[in-house]
Formats: structure tokens, sequence, C-alpha cells
């Protein structure tokens, strides 16, 4: 024994100080409400970015003429009503006159027409209702004329859906800006929420906006009124999805989004959390390269590779409790006035033999087919190890390539680097909106058959007309095959108790106006 | 003379590592007061180990004390608590060591050491402390002592650092001295020094010394009275004359006739065949035996006997009684 | 002192300098487009070639090096492509929660490590030390991120006593109760450090133990305490004072992982989230940030040792 | 013609031999410094010849035998070993000259790598320089494991496997399994205990006789240098300050320092104590000599001259040379022997 | 003249034994996961997913359905082989590193510089440096893992060879006239094994560790492949739902280094007590 014990007692009455003084005191910001997000959105001017995260954020501060109710109907907000001449080809908008703008000045029609210009040029959702768009103009200091080339059915949809959307900036904001993104010090826009500071790494800020005019009527869904009950906001980038649950369930966020859906048993009975459904369904989809590659103009082999795929078995290892999923076919959910079984029962077939025969009617010789997926989101990955697997056993040579989702985006643009891809796809409330109707979009699905009905689904305002042209396209989607739907999945986000006006399902993004502690 | 330091019957064991069994067997010795007592040894004759037995500082659990007491000054220091019997070093016995270089704390000043050792033993003031340790360092003939006072060890000569070393034994003025090979690392011409300053002050303090060292050359210089060992054994103790004029022991005259000298120039030495025992080898009787020229059946079987040549003249052989001084 | 204080920063410029372009290098050799990152799902090709241009990705890559260079030495570190804010605002921002997580790493690791390291030390061969030097071993060889993940479940989600996550800065609300935010990172950030540290102790305190000048010390009849403290423990800091270098690149290192586990807004996880963004002037101005960082704290560390250890300084 | 001109010729001849070590610089942009741990030393051995190397700690002597045998390089100077100058042929010549000269060192245990066995260890000097075949190397290593008196299994085992003493006697062996005419052995017995060290120094003059060897023994034990050489030098700080027969130099040393060393070195007789000389025994700084003579500071007959003026190497007659101004005042009379 | 260090011995013995037995349990699951492992560790069953640990799935099931304890099985051999891999490349590039510098001393100069350049990096930012630029892949992960520890091994072998460069028995050697070659292979190699043996051992344990990390990152070996830290990294959000998914590959991570690096740490208190310093246990991290 080298050193007596009378030194050892001092080191161990120093370990026991030490431990007492980990003990602190928890203290809490009363009017601040802590939302764990997934990340951090790339900006939030919604004109340009369509990132979900963004829009959860910027929709408190930015505003369009329209938005959606409990029932997914647009419903005027920044409009006050409008009016479509009986060839369908003009449509006045008018607009509330007690709107200001965040900088305190009015909101008038020339702010309105500048920022409906921007995002009509620069906007990808903007150029689908562009381009059947002749002109935009003032018709009064709160009234906007839209003049059209043709009927154009969606507009009121696109109008209203805020994600990539016509939010209404000033006009000196919006005129000055094209494609890139404007930035933070010209965030202004007319929602009950004003731009704070955005801490990158730490938070987005949003503060109450003292000023603001709610629109009439009672709440539903976004429309109606919009009460600022936190003096602000705080959207804090937590990546890792069990830390979320952990920070809720430990007080340190009031809500926390995208929740590891086998934890929702877990979750619901848990008292420190309350399970928030999300309304409309994401979908996964996988993209078929229509430009380049073995499945380029295949059409027998990508018929093959969909029969052979069992979604069911996909969803239910992906995402797991069965209230999430729906192994649904149509694009729109059960329920939704687009909902269709056109084509759908080439949905889910899981049939490796019927596959193994069509691939070898299409002469398939075992190329390698490059399946790109991306670990960002565990569901797409999931999803993509089980129908590589189900390939497999079908005799189709599927090799996944697994890279982070910023190098598939990059590589998606390349028609050589990949023959599918894995990509999700939110809620829309109008077909129009689905990027594969988009020709430009990576895929690149152009067919004549494709132009035609989509031609025919836009030009007309009669939704049993557009209604039955959209089952045509479905139908079309499921023979030709330029992408494959794989399932509803229903997220989900969880509320601290403590929050009260929270819904038991959004509508598609979370909001905090009437919403308090 | 009294007996200052008494041990008797001495028994070392080593537990573990390299060479386990027993490193010192009944070893016995007196040290009377004011007498300077070289030990003599090859190494691992175990002669370090007395050393450090005797100051309480063995590499324990490695080697342990199994048996026999160390008396000094009417006290058994085995038996003694511990904080008495630190007491007892630096007051009673303080120790010098082998390696200058490496003895001293090499982040600490020297002068803090020395005044580290005061004022363990005697409570006085850091000044009057500084003070004393500038006196010692100008007693041990240390070139400008106030300045060595500051310096760190690496600055000094190897000298230097055993003067300090020896200053710092002498701070609390010591019965005894123990200097477990103080000069085998430093030059001759150094060597000198140390060891004709240590002879001074021992005999101008009037202090017992334990001298422990292999060299017979510097036994004749520094001893009164000398003990060899050999493995862990006492072979024989005698005054330092008689060592060299009249050895009795084998073991004795064999080291006498390794050493080449300027008589025994160009002829062939009269080497001892073979290498010493470790402790884990088998144990004859007479731990020598089989590199005795002498030896015979006896010599493996029984003890050798303590053989008294003479009053203070002692062997532990069969054969002490005939045979030719080198 | 000064002699040898020039000669350290002597070697540290050029180090600085070739690591500078490494980090340069590297990057550019990453696959992956920022603007096409930037712009998102609906990006035009045309829209990412214009912003490529703008970002100027399209000159060479020496004159970028060159140009990066010298604005680096004067502060500026570029602009982040994805936040559009200055790099070094961010990195500023970052530091605060990197510094405090490692100083607060530091402090669990001196705390615990040294003691327990003396402890076993002192009690060697006993069922101790065994299970001390044991329980180092295996906290040694645990992965920060596990240890994270159960103490988040322990002591945030259970036991509700701690905050899981995040770290808001402590010139905001809160002040500086905030620093709570860092005690579980920082101990998951500690925990296989520590233990390092508690081998280290341990095993130079054991081998200064068998140093001649302890014999001397012990031989002065010295307070076994003030042995250990004035004489063995002084020379076996110089080692672990040593280790103390690489145990900062661990923190470091490992900070990436732990940031990340508990969504602290550091350094750390802001190089994997740039990385994972295509974000070329955050991930550069951070790496370079962060072995600047290292480098400086080596060279503090040397002369620390310097400074406990006289041999060196008048070498 | 050549066997003659080489028994004439000194086997090593070493002429105003000088090493020297750079130290960093004083400041950071000044030039680097420089020291002579051995200035200009010039020394011979004949063949079958023995010649001890005397000094203390940092004198030169190691670095001036580590500089004949090629370890250090050798700033000015010549060495000629065998006919051949070693400072100015080419390496291919210069590693067959060097076969002749082999070298022992202090530490037993270090000169040896542990991982090679003993036969594979004494074997190297043949494999270096590519003497016999795989089965006569084999041969001359059991044979010369006989002769320093190991036995032949011990050549399949490893060095840490034996004694310091056996040790020294597998340096030894390796060292003349080559039969080389010049051994150099650099403080071979003051790690040993005086017994073994007595079994080594007959062993060393057994093999010297028979094969003819000559020798450079570097010590700092008077007694065993008075013993094995036929010649001794005496180095301090770098220069040889005295040099001649063994027996003139250490019994009637003509050099003021030669006379410390030996009133230091303490003999087995009490009634022949050491002495002390010089006043001090402050260490020489080999990096800073002092001018003049380098020995004055110590030197208790130093005068001016020999602050300021170096002293030259002196006949005395019998090939008894010293470097002191003083060397013939102090004459026989002052005789240290007894 | 006694080692001191002898007190710990028994203790320390016990518990190198239990680190050897760890090793060889490790080595044979890797070698023989196959036939060891009770069900194809890939094979998914969406009915059985999230099970707890039962007879028919030891160690329970994931969220595909798979078997733990066939995974845990199946990730003994990437870890053997990311161990192996990142050992051949720090050794092998550290040998020739560490003993060319110091061999050739001025060459070493600035070989060790451009180590130094790269030990300025923190050793996981310098592979996650690696494996960005050079993709996720189960070779790059050993390459990027292997370069941090080269530079480490380097340094150390560096050291080391310095160290044997001023043993006697080189210098005996170039008294004999023997050239650099023999110098190299026959006294300088031969003698660093066994430190760097016991530098293998470390590299070895703390390879998992890092691989582990990389892959929690989503930047290591592809997430199909079945390792221990792929499978933490895919069951994290099951910590509180399915314990099991984090336990097992947890534990296997923590109990692979540390068997390492006892037997490391016996191996190099055997070779020499001394050396404890020169080979931190950690090395980097």
């Amino acid at each position: 024994m080298i050193i007596v014990r009378p030194f050892s007692r001092f080191l161990f009455a120093a370990t026991v100080v030490t431990a007492g003084s980990l003990a602190s005191l928890a203290v809490q910001a009363q009017d601040t409400l802590r939302y764990a997000t997934i990340g951090e959105p790339p900006s939030l001017d919604q004109h340009v970015v369509t990132s979900d995260l963004a829009t959860t954020i910027a929709h408190h501060m930015f505003e369009g003429l329209y938005t959606f109710d409990a029932n997914y109907e647009p419903q005027p907000l920044l409009a006050s009503g409008d009016e479509v001449s009986d060839d369908g080809m003009t449509i006045t908008i008018h607009l509330r006159d007690n709107v200001r703008f965040h900088d305190g000045q009015p909101m008038t029609s020339e702010d309105v027409v500048a920022s409906l210009k921007r995002w009509g040029e620069h906007g990808s959702r903007g150029k689908l209702l562009f381009a059947n768009i002749e002109d935009v103009s003032a018709s009064g200091p709160h009234s906007v004329t839209l003049t059209f080339t043709q009927p154009f059915g969606p507009w009121k949809n696109l109008l209203a859906f805020i994600n990539g959307g016509p939010a209404i900036y000033p006009a000196s904001v919006a005129g000055g800006h094209d494609a890139t993104p404007i930035p933070t010090d010209q965030y202004v826009g007319t929602g009950p929420y004003v731009f704070g500071e955005w801490r990158p790494n730490r938070y987005v800020e949003l503060l109450r906006f003292d000023d603001y005019e709610s629109p009439p009527g009672p709440a539903s869904g976004y429309a109606g009124e919009r009460v600022a009950n936190f003096e602000r906001l705080h959207f804090i980038p937590v990546p890792d999805p069990g830390t979320r649950v952990n920070g809720v369930r430990a007080g340190d966020y009031d809500y926390a989004e995208s929740m590891p859906s086998d934890l929702i048993d877990e979750l619901d009975a848990d008292p420190a959390a309350n399970v928030v459904l999300n309304g409309g369904p994401i979908f996964g989809l996988v993209f078929v390269n229509s430009n380049a590659g073995p499945l380029m103009d295949n059409v027998t082999l990508r018929q093959a590779i969909q029969a052979a795929l069992n979604k069911e078995d996909a969803l239910r290892v992906s995402i797991g409790p069965e209230k999430l999923w729906r192994a649904n076919g149509s694009f729109l959910p059960d329920g939704n006035a687009w909902h269709s079984e056109a084509g759908t029962g080439r949905f889910s077939e899981g049939d490796a033999e019927k596959a193994a025969g069509l691939a070898a009617d299409a002469d398939y010789d075992g190329t390698p087919i490059k399946f790109l997926v991306s670990t960002n989101y565990a569901f797409h990955y999931d999803q993509a190890v089980v129908f590589t697997r189900q390939l497999l056993e079908a005799g189709i040579n599927v090799q996944m390539v697994v890279v982070d989702w910023a190098t598939l985006i990059q590589k998606r643009a390349q028609p050589e680097e990949w023959d599918l891809f894995f990509t999700h796809h939110g809620f829309v409330p109008d077909p129009i909106l689905i990027s594969v109707m988009n020709d430009n979009y990576p895929g690149w699905w152009a067919t004549a058959e494709k132009q035609a009905l989509k031609a025919a689904f836009t030009e007309t305002n009669d939704p049993d007309a557009r209604k039955a042209t959209w089952a045509d396209i479905q139908a079309l989607i499921y023979e030709q095959v330029p992408t494959m739907k794989t399932g509803d999945v229903y997220t989900y986000n969880i509320a601290s108790p403590a929050l009260s006006g929270i819904e038991g399902t959004t509508l598609i993004w979370p909001h905090f106006w009437g919403v308090s502690r | 003379m009294n007996a200052l330091l008494s041990v008797r019957d001495l028994l070392l064991v080593g537990n573990a590592g390299v060479d386990p069994g027993v490193i010192v067997d009944r070893l016995s010795l007196v040290i009377s007061e004011g007498e300077a007592l070289a030990l003599v040894g090859e190494s691992g004759s175990g002669k370090s180990l007395t050393a450090l037995a005797i100051m309480g500082l063995l590499p324990e659990p490695e080697v342990t004390v199994q048996g026999g007491g160390v008396e000094f000054d009417g006290h058994d220091l085995l038996l003694m608590p511990a904080p008495e019997r630190r007491k007892v070093a630096g007051h009673g016995i303080a120790m010098i060591f082998q390696e200058p270089m490496t003895s001293l704390n090499p982040v600490m000043r020297v002068g803090d050491q020395i005044v580290e050792m005061i004022r363990a033993h005697e409570s006085v003031s850091r000044k009057a402390a500084v003070a004393r340790a500038t006196k010692l360092l100008t007693a041990v003939r240390m070139p400008e002592p106030a300045l060595r006072l500051r310096a760190y060890p690496h600055q000094l000569s190897g000298g230097q650092r055993q003067r300090a070393m020896i200053a710092m034994a002498l701070a609390c003025r010591p019965k005894l001295l123990i200097a477990d090979e103080p000069t085998t690392a430093l030059d001759v011409t150094v060597q000198a020094h140390i060891l004709t300053l240590l002879r001074e002050l021992q005999r101008d303090l009037n202090m017992a010394m334990l001298f422990i060292t292999h060299d017979l050359g510097v036994v004749a210089t520094i001893a009164d009275r000398v003990a060899i060992m050999y493995c862990g054994r006492m072979a024989e103790t005698a005054p330092v004359h008689d060592i060299f004029r009249a050895p009795a022991h084998p073991y004795t005259r064999g080291l006498l006739a390794c050493i080449p000298t300027a008589d025994r120039r160009g002829s062939e030495l009269v080497a001892i065949p073979g290498q010493m025992p470790s402790p884990s080898d088998p144990v004859l009787a007479c731990r020598f035996a089989p590199r005795c020229p002498r030896a015979d059946s006896r010599c493996g079987h029984v003890a050798p006997p303590t053989v008294t040549i003479s009053a203070k003249h002692f062997a532990h052989c069969h054969h002490t009684g005939s045979g030719c001084s080198p | 002192m000064v002699r040898y204080l020039i000669r350290r920063i002597g070697m540290f410029l050029p180090t600085l300098l070739a690591s500078s372009f490494l980090i340069f290098a590297f990057i550019r050799l990453i696959p992956g487009d920022p603007a096409a990152v930037m712009l998102g799902d609906q990006a035009t090709p045309e829209a990412v070639a214009a912003l490529r241009a703008e970002m100027g990705l399209e000159q060479s890559l020496l004159h970028q090096y060159i140009i990066w260079l010298t604005a680096a030495l004067t502060g500026d570190l570029g602009k982040s492509i994805f936040f559009q804010v200055p790099v070094l605002d961010l990195i500023v921002d970052g530091l605060e929660t990197s510094v405090l997580l490692a100083l607060f790493s530091m402090v669990w690791i001196v705390i615990l490590g040294l003691p327990i390291g003396m402890l076993a030390a002192a009690r060697r061969g006993s069922l101790l030390d065994q299970g001390l030097s044991g329980l180092a071993m295996f906290l040694a060889s645990v992965p920060t991120f596990w240890v994270g993940l159960y103490l988040i479940l322990i002591f945030a989600a259970t036991l509700g006593w701690l905050p899981s996550s995040g770290y808001p800065s402590i010139f905001e609300d809160g002040g500086i109760t905030n620093l709570r935010y860092l005690l579980l990172p920082s101990l998951a950030l500690a925990a296989p450090n520590a233990a390092l540290i508690i081998r280290l102790t341990r095993a130079s305190m054991l081998d200064v133990y068998r140093e001649d000048y302890v014999r001397t010390a012990r031989a002065k009849g010295l307070h076994p305490l003030a042995v250990v403290v004035r004489h063995v423990f002084r020379n076996a800091l110089l080692t672990v004072v040593s280790a103390i270098g690489f145990t900062v690149a661990a923190l470091i290192s490992e900070a990436v992982v732990t940031e990340t586990v508990f969504s602290l807004p550091g350094i750390g996880r802001m190089v994997v989230q740039s990385i994972l963004r295509r974000d070329y002037p955050v991930i550069q101005g951070t790496i370079l940030m962060i072995v600047l960082l290292y480098l400086t704290i080596n060279l503090v560390v040397d002369i620390l040792y310097a400074w406990l250890d006289p041999r060196v300084k008048l070498r | 013609m050549m066997g003659n001109a080489a028994a004439e010729a000194p086997l090593l001849d070493v002429e105003g031999l000088t090493v020297s070590y750079s130290l960093p610089s004083r400041h950071l942009l000044g030039l680097s410094r420089s020291f002579n741990a051995v200035n200009q030393v010039s020394l011979s051995i004949a063949r079958g010849e023995s010649v001890g190397l005397v000094g203390e700690t940092g004198c030169g002597k190691s670095s001036l035998s580590r500089a004949i045998c090629g370890l250090t390089p050798i700033s000015a100077g010549r060495v000629r070993f065998n006919g051949s100058d070693l400072t100015s042929v080419g390496k291919v010549e210069r590693t067959r000259v060097r076969r002749d000269l082999q070298m022992i060192f202090q530490d037993p245990g270090g000169s040896l790598n542990p991982r090679l066995r003993v036969g594979k260890l004494i074997a190297e000097p043949l494999e270096i320089h590519d003497i016999g075949n795989r089965k006569s190397r084999r041969r001359r290593v059991l044979d010369i494991l006989e002769a320093v008196g190991l036995a032949a299994g011990d050549a399949e085992r490893y060095p840490h496997e034996f004694s310091g003493g056996q040790r020294q006697r597998i340096a030894i062996a390796r060292a003349v399994v080559i039969k080389p005419a010049l051994i150099l052995a650099d403080e071979p017995v003051s790690a040993l205990d005086v017994s073994l060290q007595a079994q080594i120094l007959n062993l060393i003059s057994a093999l010297r006789l028979k094969l003819g060897l000559a020798l450079l023994f570097v010590s700092h034990d008077l007694n065993v240098v008075r013993h094995l050489c036929d010649r001794v030098s005496v180095m301090y700080l770098g220069n040889i300050v005295e040099s001649g027969p063994t027996r003139a130099v250490l019994d009637s040393p003509r050099h003021p320092y030669t006379r410390e060393l030996v009133a230091s070195s303490p003999v087995p007789d009490p009634d022949r104590p050491i002495r002390l000389l010089a006043p001090s025994d402050d260490p020489p700084n080999p990096a800073s000599p002092p001018p003049g003579c380098r020995y004055h500071p110590r030197c208790p007959h130093a005068s001016t001259l020999c602050e300021s003026e170096v002293p030259k190497p002196e006949d005395l007659g019998s090939h008894h040379v010293a470097a002191c101004h003083h060397a013939r005042r102090l004459g026989r009379t002052e005789g240290m022997g007894t | 003249m006694i080692h001191a260090r002898t007190g710990r011995r028994n203790g320390g013995r016990r518990l190198a034994v239990f680190g050897l037995a760890m090793v060889t349990v490790l080595a044979v699951c890797a070698v023989f996961a196959p036939w060891l492992s009770p069900q194809d560790p890939l094979a998914i069953d969406p009915l059985a997913r999230l099970t707890s640990p039962n007879a028919e799935h030891w160690f329970g099931t994931d969220h595909y359905g798979r078997d733990t304890f066939s995974r845990v099985v199946h990730g003994s051999r990437m870890a053997a082989l990311i161990g192996i891999g990142v050992v051949a490349i720090a050794l092998g590039g550290g040998i020739a590193f560490g003993v060319t510098s110091a061999v050739f001393p001025r060459l070493g100069l600035l070989l060790m510089r451009i180590v130094d350049v790269l030990m300025a990096f923190p050793a996981l930012l310098l592979a996650l440096a690696l494996i960005v630029i050079l993709g996720r892949g189960v070779e790059n992960s050993i390459l990027a893992i292997g370069v941090v520890y080269m530079t480490t091994t380097a340094r150390i072998v560096y050291g080391v060879s310095l160290r044997l460069k001023a043993e006697t028995w080189i210098d005996a050697a170039l008294a004999m006239g023997a050239g650099t070659s023999r110098i190299v292979f026959l006294h300088i190699l031969p003698n660093l094994m066994s430190p760097l043996f016991v530098q293998a051992s470390f590299v070895f344990a703390f390879a998992q560790l890092q691989a582990a990390s990389l892959d929690f990152l989503g930047l290591g070996v592809p997430p199909e492949t079945p390792t221990w830290g792929n499978m933490l990294s895919e069951s994290r959000v099951y910590i509180t739902r399915a314990p099991w998914l984090l336990l097992f590959p947890g534990l296997m991570i923590a109990l692979s280094a540390f068997s390492l690096n006892v037997v490391g740490d016996a191996v190099r208190d055997r070779l020499d007590p001394r050396l404890q310093t020169a080979f931190s246990a950690r090395g980097r991290s």
C-alpha cells in the first residue's frame, strides 16, 4: 500500500461534493413556443422553396390570397372575394383593405401583382399556373385581375397552396429578386408572426405581430380567425428523432415533428406527450428514368418491376403500426375528392412469377438496374431494401446506390447515373401539383399520351371533367410506369400536453395561431 | 562504543518478479556510534536492500521483511508505527543514493528540497530553513551556495548534485548516514572529493556511517570496519586493515585477488570462476561453495560456522583456518 | 523560455498553412453540387448553373484557394451558401457551445480522471484498483454516442433531472443556468477520455513512484501525503499534461458525434450538417478553425509543460 | 614490398583527428555553434600492441573511438588503418578495410540484438563480409564459442538468457570471429562486477596472445589499463595531455591532470589513501573550453602562461610525451608511485 | 533492481485472460458467422417486427423483422474485416513512413512534417473528410480510418526506430560494416514487432469505435451491411420501444474494443512496463 487511507477519504469527499453540485433548477420561458424541427430549412422564401419545413415556419408570417379550410377547400385569406368571367378567362380577385405588412405599410394590389409575377416567373409551382396566364394586373387599389390564355381549373388551389406558393410580399421585396431566395432581412409578410432572427444551428425565431388584422370568420383549417398567443416561436433544429422524442418528454420542446412511426403506441400512452397526426398522407414515389438506361423505353420491363413489388410488406416494415399507413394505389387518399381506383389493380401485386415472365417478355438480360436511394429519410431506405429483395427474387438485378440526400439530388439530375430513384411527395390538394405531372422533373416523363391527358386536365374548370381526366392519368401512370407510388404514410408529431388549441390532426403543416399554453 | 544500529537475523524475501526467493538470509550487523562501516558486495548480493530495509523503504510488496529485527538507538524500527518511524528517518538515520542524477526531484529547486527536509522534522520558519540550507551547502563545499539554492537539479553537475544530497541528508544532524554507492556514478576525481568530504563530515560530526559499495579501493579509503556480503549472507566482518591484510573468507580473498593492481601487471588475474547464484537457484548450506576453490562436501550440507578470527574479525566459513593472504 | 517559445511557434505556422491547403483541397474533391442542394427538389438546371456561377464555383481551384486564404487571413471565411451569413459568425456562435462543452468535459476529466487515477495507483493491486482500472478500460471502449443515448434516456426522458438536448446561449434567457444543458453531453464526451486519464494518471503515478527521487523523499521522512503531492503528483502531472493535447483532439473529434446526439449548436455538428448540405465555405472555415484551435491548444500545452518542467525551458 | 611497408607502418595511425558537434544556436538567427569533442588528436598503434585511452566523462575518449570506427563523422584529420586512409577511400574499400577493425562496447547487453540467437550474432561479421559459406561459418562460430568459454549449445539461445559476463564473452567472440588485427574496446568491463571483470580481462589477454591482436582499450579505470596496456594516452577535454609507456605515465606522471587522476584513484590498500591535488571538482564544460591550457582552471601549478598559451606535446624521453608547460619541472622527484 | 509493477499482475492476468477469451469468441464468430447464425441476417419478416428476445430470436428482431442475434454475429465479421484492414493500412503505412524517416533523417524530417500536418486534424474529422471524398463503402471506411491511425503508428514507429537506432547493437552492426538494408531488416524491424503488436491491438480496438462513429453519423459502411454501428444507427429511435436493439450491438462494440485493449495492455506490460507512456491507450480518437 503506497498511500495512506486518509488520502483516499479526501478523494471520496471531493467526488461527493462534485456530484452534489450537479443539481440545477430548470427555468422555462413561458411565452415562447419551442418547436423541434428535423433540420434547418434552406430558406423561408415561399415563392421558390418547396421544403415542408420552410412552410411550417413561414406560413406563420407569409400569407397568400387564399388558404385551405378544414375540408381542403380554398377560402379567401388576404383576398376578400373573387369574380370569374363566364368563359373562365378573366378572374378578378378583391383584396381585404385592412391588411398591413410587418413594416407597417398597407397591402395593395401593387404588392400582390409584383408577388404573383415573381412567383409565376421563378417559382416551380408558379410556372404551372402562369403557363396559362397572359397577364396579371391591378384593377384597383384592392383588386387584381388575372387574364388566362385558356381556362385553367386548378387556379384557386394553386393560389391557396402556400408551399412553394404565392405568398404576398411588398412590391419592393418581390420586385427586386429573381430565382435566388430573398435574404432574411427582407422577410416582410402579413401573417400573425414577424420574422425575428435566424440563428443558424440554434433556431429560427418568429415574434408576434402586434398590428395583425385577423381575417374574419371562425377558424377552420387555415382559414378564419388567427390569434397569436405566444410572444415568440422558436423553431429549433433537432435532427435526431430520438432526441426530439425525449426532448418533448423532458419538457425541452413543446412540439416535435416527424416522429418515428413505431413509437406511436408508446407515445399515445405517454402522459408527457400528445400525438398529433398529420392530415394529408405523404407517399413514396419510385421514379423511373425515361431518358436513359435500360428502362428508358422498355415499358414491359417497367411493368415487370411494378409487378414484383409487394408494397404492403414494404410499408409494414418501414412504418410499422397499421394506423400509420395505407397500401393505397390512388394518388390521393380515400375520402379526398380526387380519389380514384383507376389502374390500382397493379399497385401491389407482389407477384414474382408474373414479374419474371414480363421481364422475359421484355428481353431483360440481367443488366444491373441502379436504384438510387438516400438514408436521410428512413422510410425511403427501408422500403428500398424490401423492394430490392423482392426484385432479386423475381430475377431482376437491382443494385442499390445508397447516398445522402444531397448527393441524390445531384445524381438524379444526371440521367446516366440512375434507373430508379426513391423520393416522397407531400399531400397536395390538386393532382396538378404532383411532381410526375411536371415534364422537367427527373424521370422526364413526357409521352404523347401524357401530354394529351394533361392538356385536357388543365383546360377545364369543370370539377367532374377534371376528376375523370385525373383517373385516366392515374391509369396511364400504372400503364406506362413513369413512377411507382409506394403507399400512403401518415406521419405524426407530438405536442406537450400543456398546449391547448392543438387539434388531433394537422391539416398539412402544424400552425400555432389559436394555440396557447 | 555503543551499538547505534544493530540488525539481527534480517530475512528479506522476494515474492514475485524476476527473482523470487530469499534475498537476504538472516543477516546481522552492528554499527557503533561514530563508526564508518563499509558493506561490500557484488550486485545482487542484497546490500542495497538491507539498507532500504533499515530505512523502511523496501519496494513492498515485491520484497518484504520476513524475520529479524532492526534496532536503532534502543528502538526496534520494524515494530515502530509509521509516523514515529518517519521521525527516525532524517533525524536519526539519513540516506544518500547512488544516482545523483535521478535522486533529486527534477522539477523542484535544490533549496526547496533541502528546506522541505528541515521543515519536515523541525518547526522552523521557511526563512530560517533557507538560511540553514545555505549553511549546509557551504558545509558540503558547494560553490556559490546561495546561487545553487535556487537551481534545479539538472543545472548542477553530478558532483554538485551529490553534494546537495549530502547537505540534505545532514540537514537534521542524523546519527547515522547510510550511503548507498554514492560515488559509483561519478568520475574518479569527483569521487575523490566526495569521499574526502564524507570522511571529514563523518569524523567532524561524530556520525556513524553505513557505506555500501562494491569497490574495495573505496572501502580502503572510507571505512573503519568492513562487512563483506555474498549472495544475501554475511561472509566476513573485520576492521579495514584486517580485511586487506589478513582476509579469512575465501570469497574475500578471491575478491582481492581479482583486482588488477600495479603489482600484478601483465600476469593473469586470479579470477573467481563462475557467477553468483540468483536467489531463485537451489540453496546450498554455503552459497559460495560452487565457486570456492576450497569447498568440500561439508560446505554443501553444513551451514558454515561463525569463526572468530580476532576480537572484531569474524568469518562465516568452514575453511578460515589455513590459507594464504594474497 | 523566449527562445523555446519562438521555436515552438515557428513550428506552428507552417503546419497551419499546410493544413489550410489540405482542407481546401479535400473539400473540393467531395462529390455533390452545393447549388443543386441549395435550390432543392424542384430546381431547374438553369437556376443551378446560375447559382454556381454566382458562388464562384466555376473558377480554377488555385484561384479559389488564394482568394479564400487571403480572405481567411483577414478573418473573412466567406459566406455560408446555405444560411447566407458570414461563416465567421456561424463559427463564433458555434464556438460558444463547443468551447464550453470541451471545457466542461475537461473539468469532468480532471475531477474524475486525476483523483480516481491517483486512488487506483495508491491502492495498486487491490480489488478497488482492479475494479477502477477495469472500469476505466471499459469506459474507454464504449462509443460516446451510445453513452449519450442512455444518458438522455435515463437523466432527461425518464428522471427529468436535466435537459435532453439543445443549448441556449448563456447570453440568452436563463443566463448562466443554461450551462445545465451541457452537463449530460459533457459527461458523455468526458467518459472515455476521463478513462484514459485515469489509466494514464495511474500508470505515471506508478512510474514516478519508482523514481529514485521519490525514494529520496521517503527517506527524508516526509508524510506520505507530502510525498505524493509534492514529489509524485507534480512529476506524474507532466505525463498527464502532455496527454491533454490529444485528449483535446479526442474531445473535438468526438464532439462531432456528441453534438449530433444532443443536438447542440456547436461547430462539430455544424461540420456534419454542412457536409450533408455541401456548404463548402462553412466546412472549410470550420475545419480550419478546429485545426487552428487544436494546434493552439497543443502550443499552450507545450508551453504549460515547459512551465511545469524546468528542464524544457532552458534547453 | 607491401608486407614490409605494412610491417613498418603502424597498424592504426590517427593524425590531427577532430570531431565536432554542433549545438543549437543561442539566438534564433545566430550561426550554429560547434565544439570539438576531440581536438586534433594523434595516436598510433602498432601490430599486436595494446594501448590504453584514459579519461573522464566528456573528455572525448568515446568520440575518438567511435570516429575511428566510422560511427561518428570526422571533421578534420586522417585515420590510416592497415595502410589505407579511411577518411578518403570509397565506401566499398572502407568496408573491406574495416574487416580488420572490430569493436567491443561497454554495455554487454545492449550491444547484442535481443532478437537474434547467439549463433547468428556471432556469425554476423562473417555474413557482412561474405566470408565462407553457411557451413564453414557455423563451424567457426562453434570454435569461437568454445574459445571464449561458452558451450556449443549456447549458439541457439538468445542474449537475454545469459548473464552480463557471459554476454560480454559473446560480444568478444563476435569481435574476434573474423580474426581482426585491431580490437577497439570501449570500457568493456566497467559494467561488470569485479569477479567477472577479472574473468573478462583474462579472456582478452588470452585472445590477444593467441591471435596477435592489437588493442585500443578505452577506460576510466587506471588499474585495468595498467594491467592490460603497453602504452597509455590520457585525455582531457578533447586533447591528449600525456602519453607514453603505461608504467612511465601512471607511475610517474608529468602532466598535472594525470597526477590528479592517479592520486584520486582509490587503491585497495588502507595505507595508500587517495589524495586531492586539485582544489575543486568543478566539472569542465566541453562545449566552452577555457583558453590556453584547458586544464589550467583546476591546475595547482598553473601560471599566467598557462592561461594564454596552449602547451605543445613535448617528448620527455623514452616516448613519454606530455602537453604541459611545466612538465619538465614536475619531474620524477615528485613521482607518484610509492 | 526489482520491478515494482508486479502488484497488479494477478488481477491484470485475469483481465487479460478474459480479453483473450473474448477476442477468440469474436474471431470464431467472424469466421463461422454463416454457420453460427440461426437465421439469414438479411431476411425480412414484416410480421415479426420488433419482437423482444425470445427462444426463436435470442436478441429479438429489428424493425424489418430481422434476427438481431444473426446480425450481431455477422457484425463480428465486418468488425474483424474493418479491424484487420485498418491495422494492415495503419501498420503498413506506419512502418514505411516511420522506419524510412528514422533511417534517412533528412527525408524523415519532411515525412514527419506531413504526418504532423495530418495529425493536426482530429481523427474523426480526418476520417469524415476522407469518407466524404471517397464515398461510403467498406473499403473506404477502412482506408479512411487506416490513414488516421497510420499517422499515429508512423509517429510511434519513428520514435521506437530512433530509439533502436541509438541502441548499441546498431552501432555494433554499423561498426562491423553492415549496410542499410541489413540494419533495417535484421536489426530494426524484428525489434519493432512486439511494440507493433501492441499498437495493432490498440488500433484494432479504436478502429471499432471510429467505424461505429462513422456508421452512426451515416457516413460509414453502407447501411444495408450488418455492422454493429449501423445497427445502432438504424435503431437508435427504438431506444425505449426496443431497447435490445441498442443494447446488444453497443455491448459488442464495447466488448470487442475492451478485450483488445486489455490484451494489448497485458502484452505491453509483459514486454516492457516503461512503454506505457509511448503507447497511449487511446492513441487518437
